[in-house]
């Protein structure tokens, strides 16, 4: 751990110690970030099984259906409106706007987003 | 008169010569009014006269006394005992976080201000120009022109609390970027806005608005950042319909 | 003194960055257009093979899905991008990230278009 | 004598960024050792009041010229961090306004620029005065960021040449057998270790500590310290520094500064000044005349309590009635010590003047022959002093 600043200290980034709102904000944004583009990858590979016709698919959607994998969508969801939600904020933000309710709208955007992703799980794992 | 007085331990951080840091306990029997700071120069007074830390004025105008108390960034000198702990508590004290360590608690803030030197920042602007717009505290007291020393006393909190700051020693950080908005509504010098137009300006800040929770002196440097954010923004559609 | 106070790193500009946060709105948009249609046009969720080949039949389908591929492939990478000079590169570890993102944006990019090409001519 | 003639400088206060900026300007090799940072004793702890020299007019004339030559010097050189907003003396009482007649002609016989007002106008320009008020008189007080300005000097004689040592204690002189200073042991507190440096002459600019180093070298200084506190609160309620007009006294100035109003000063002796702790029966008495001045402030916040030693020549009197004056000692004279000299006492406002009267006995000993140019040379950026 080193007090100047050197790239080694990039897993304080994720340290939200003594921190505020804003900073579990930033942290929420950079990590649901990560996961997205992981998970843009994955899908974009996982996409080819179309190319190779109906059968292929078929048989991945099949497996796609299993609790786990329903908690990683799960997931992917959660990051996805955790980052969309707090992304407007910081768009706002960004322009002056709200920049003195970043606070307030951050906990506001994410009542939002946990109201979304009870519709979401509801629907996911008894809508059937 | 009676003075209340606790019994703190304050554990300090040791660091010399580059070697690893470590921390030294030193219980102190006192009034929980006195400042952080205070504690700190009794430490040297009656304790360990090898111990070095920065200070000055003693009363939030100068900037120097910024250390982490209990892991927060604080002006130490204005952060009362009382307030950061309890009686029989312990109170952490280390260097900034973001600088480099000089000795014990003092971090060396060159570069820090050789970027403020650079946004064009003065201490002295008139009064409309040193409030913030949403802070019209010290403005209309009375008629006339008058000019005050400007809120940020450069202390280098916020560059401390600043996730962009803790991987780039080149990002100019909170208070220089605040800095360079205060300079351009003062000067409307373009050059400026080139400071501000790159990753290492404006960009690389991500809205953790950590500097503006930790600042002592009602800067608040992100919503600096936003605005010059918006101004470098304006300033480049205007270019862009003028050639 | 430090050097790149007189010359300004033009490494992130107003305009790479107007664009991040203009193509993440773009992308909420999209993706809520997506969710729409994808229950209108689609009511099952496209879980099998004969309904993603009917969906895409839909002429404005394909140009909806390859725009939006395109801004959240740019947008990612533009965001690790952000992350990357976070961490203050040398000048040649910069260059190498940004060929290695542009190589790899431009490959997404094209395989996808190509896939929905395939997809719409089923 | 060598070309360039080496100059030592204890302590780093305004006294001694202000020496070294003049000795620089001379042709000097300067080398500053402080034991802290810049400014972290007397000087940075001041309340930040430029003085008209209004204030010492009527008990002190010598002082009150000094101030007000010194306000017009700074004003000219220190721009950088100086609000220049003026200052009022205000009369609240018959006892007050009874004052008035030797405060004008104590201002007269300095030259300070004063302007009667009724009460009624004083309120106009500062509506937070006590309305009270009977009578007041403008004068041109500033207040200066006691950090900054002791940092511009530093600033200034850095960028000719000066080397800045904080963080270096003087453990002792060194001393050679005809009586004659060579040089300085040194602890460095960053490191550890002890060296010596040599010069040519020594110039003892701690303040209040000058007695400390003087008995290094079995000579004396006649020095009272006599610390007082003053008080940060939160608000800042005048533009212009607010001063009761009367004999000086306790909680009689309230200085604005940045958002702030800072209120002085309490006087009383000393013997230990390391640390000084805060005495909360001053604080209050201290409160209670300066919220006659301001009422508005009984509802600040106190932002922040402090205490700061000055350095007064000692001529036997209570601690009030001490000569606000500066004064500079050549050890040859007091004790036979050659080499040496001290500065000490004085107030901020005039630390240019002392700063040259002190280069005047240097270059006098040394037999060196430069004028001081430090009145009109404008001071370099403060920030320029962390720049290598």
């Amino acid at each position: 751990m080193s007090n100047h600043p050197t790239p080694s200290n990039f897993w304080r980034w994720f340290d939200p110690r003594n921190r505020q709102i804003g900073y579990w904000a930033f942290i929420l944004n950079r990590i649901t970030a990560l996961g997205l583009t992981l998970y843009l990858l994955l899908h974009l590979i996982a996409l080819s099984q179309l190319s190779q016709g109906a059968a292929a698919f078929n048989s991945f959607i099949a497996m796609a259906k299993n609790p786990v994998f329903k908690v990683g969508e799960l997931l992917v969801i959660a990051a996805g409106v955790i980052h969309g939600l707090n992304g407007i904020r910081i768009a706002l933000t960004s322009f002056g706007i709200g920049t003195r309710y970043q606070k307030q709208s951050f906990l506001a955007l994410m009542a939002v987003a946990l109201l979304i992703l009870f519709w979401f799980g509801q629907i996911m794992f008894f809508g059937e | 008169m009676n003075v209340e007085k606790w019994k703190v331990t304050f554990v300090v951080s040791r660091q010399k010569n580059q070697e690893p840091r470590l921390y030294q306990s030193f219980q102190l029997e006192i009034d929980p009014d006195e400042y952080v700071l205070d504690g700190v120069e009794r430490i040297w007074a009656f304790h360990d006269r090898s111990l070095t830390y920065r200070h000055a004025c003693h009363h939030s105008t100068c900037g120097a006394c910024g250390m982490l108390v209990n892991g927060v960034e604080k002006l130490t000198c204005i952060t009362s005992i009382r307030s950061v702990t309890h009686n029989g508590g312990t109170l952490k004290v280390e260097p900034l976080r973001n600088f480099a360590v000089v000795s014990d608690l003092v971090v060396d803030m060159s570069n820090f201000y050789t970027h403020l030197e650079a946004a064009q920042f003065g201490q002295v602007a008139s009064l409309a120009q040193a409030a913030l717009p949403h802070d019209a505290d010290t403005r209309s007291v009375t008629d006339g022109e008058f000019e005050r020393l400007v809120d940020c006393i450069e202390c280098g909190l916020c560059v401390s609390a600043c996730p962009s700051a803790l991987t780039s020693e080149t990002y100019y950080g909170p208070a220089v970027l605040a800095a360079a908005q205060q300079a351009f509504n003062q000067s409307k010098n373009s050059a400026l806005i080139h400071f501000a137009d790159q990753h290492d300006g404006a960009w690389g800040c991500h809205s953790a608005y950590e500097c503006s929770a930790v600042c002592p002196s009602n800067v608040d440097p992100a919503w600096r950042i936003m605005d010059l954010r918006k101004k470098t923004l304006a300033y480049r559609i205007k270019q862009l319909f003028r050639k | 003194m430090i050097d790149h106070i007189s010359s300004p790193k033009h490494n992130e500009g107003i305009w790479l960055w107007l664009y991040k946060i203009l193509a993440g709105l773009l992308v909420i948009v999209v993706l809520g257009i997506h969710f729409v249609i994808n229950h209108a046009v689609a009511p099952s969720g496209l879980l099998n093979y004969e309904d993603v080949i009917r969906y895409y039949k839909v002429p404005v389908i394909p140009i909806m899905e390859g725009f939006f591929l395109v801004i959240v492939v740019t947008h990612s990478l533009l965001g690790v991008r952000g992350i990357v000079l976070d961490m203050n590169p040398s000048q040649k570890v910069r260059r190498a990230a940004d060929w290695i993102f542009t190589m790899f944006g431009a490959t997404a990019i094209a395989y996808g278009i190509w896939l929905l090409v395939v997809l719409a001519n089923r | 004598m060598p070309d360039q003639p080496h100059a030592i400088i204890i302590g780093a206060g305004f006294t001694g960024c202000a020496t070294a900026h003049d000795l620089t300007l001379r042709g000097f090799k300067v080398t500053v050792l402080e034991r802290g940072e810049i400014a972290s004793g007397t000087s940075g702890r001041t309340h930040g009041l430029l003085h008209s020299g209004a204030r010492y007019c009527v008990s002190e004339a010598e002082a009150g010229i000094e101030c007000i030559d010194e306000n017009i010097f700074l004003r000219k050189i220190a721009k950088q961090c100086i609000e220049f907003n003026g200052g009022l003396f205000v009369a609240l009482n018959e006892a007050d306004v009874a004052y008035a007649p030797r405060f004008i002609e104590g201002a007269h016989a300095c030259h300070i620029p004063v302007e009667e007002l009724t009460g009624k106008a004083a309120l106009r320009l500062e509506p937070n005065l006590n309305p009270k008020v009977l009578l007041a008189y403008l004068v041109p007080d500033g207040v200066f960021d006691p950090l900054r300005l002791a940092l511009a000097f530093a600033a200034s004689a850095k960028q000719r040449g000066a080397q800045f040592w904080p963080y270096h204690q003087v453990k002792g002189l060194v001393i050679d057998g005809q009586k004659q200073v060579r040089g300085v042991r040194v602890w460095d507190r960053t490191s550890g270790k002890e060296f010596e440096v040599r010069g040519d002459m020594l110039v003892n600019a701690t303040g209040v500590w000058a007695g400390e180093i003087a008995a290094m070298g079995n000579t004396s200084v006649p020095l009272k310290q006599t610390p007082g506190v003053m008080v940060a609160f939160d608000q800042r309620a005048t533009q212009r520094v607010i001063n009761r007009l009367n004999e000086p006294g306790d909680g009689d100035i309230i200085i604005p500064q940045r958002r702030m109003a800072v209120i002085g000063t309490t006087s009383f002796e000393a013997t230990d000044v390391d640390y000084i702790p805060v005495l909360k029966e001053q604080v209050r008495q201290m409160n209670t005349e300066a919220f006659e001045l301001l009422p508005i402030l009984r509802q600040a916040h106190m932002r922040g309590a402090y205490m700061s030693a000055r350095p007064l020549i000692d001529s036997s009197e209570e601690g009030r009635s001490l000569s606000r004056t500066f004064k500079c000692y050549d050890h040859q004279e007091i004790s036979g010590l050659g080499g040496f000299v001290t500065i000490t006492g004085g107030k901020a406002t005039t630390c240019r003047g002392m700063a040259e009267k002190t280069a005047d006995l240097v270059c006098q000993k040394l037999g060196v022959r430069a004028e001081c140019q430090t009145r009109d040379v404008v001071l370099s950026s403060y920030r320029d002093y962390y720049q290598n």
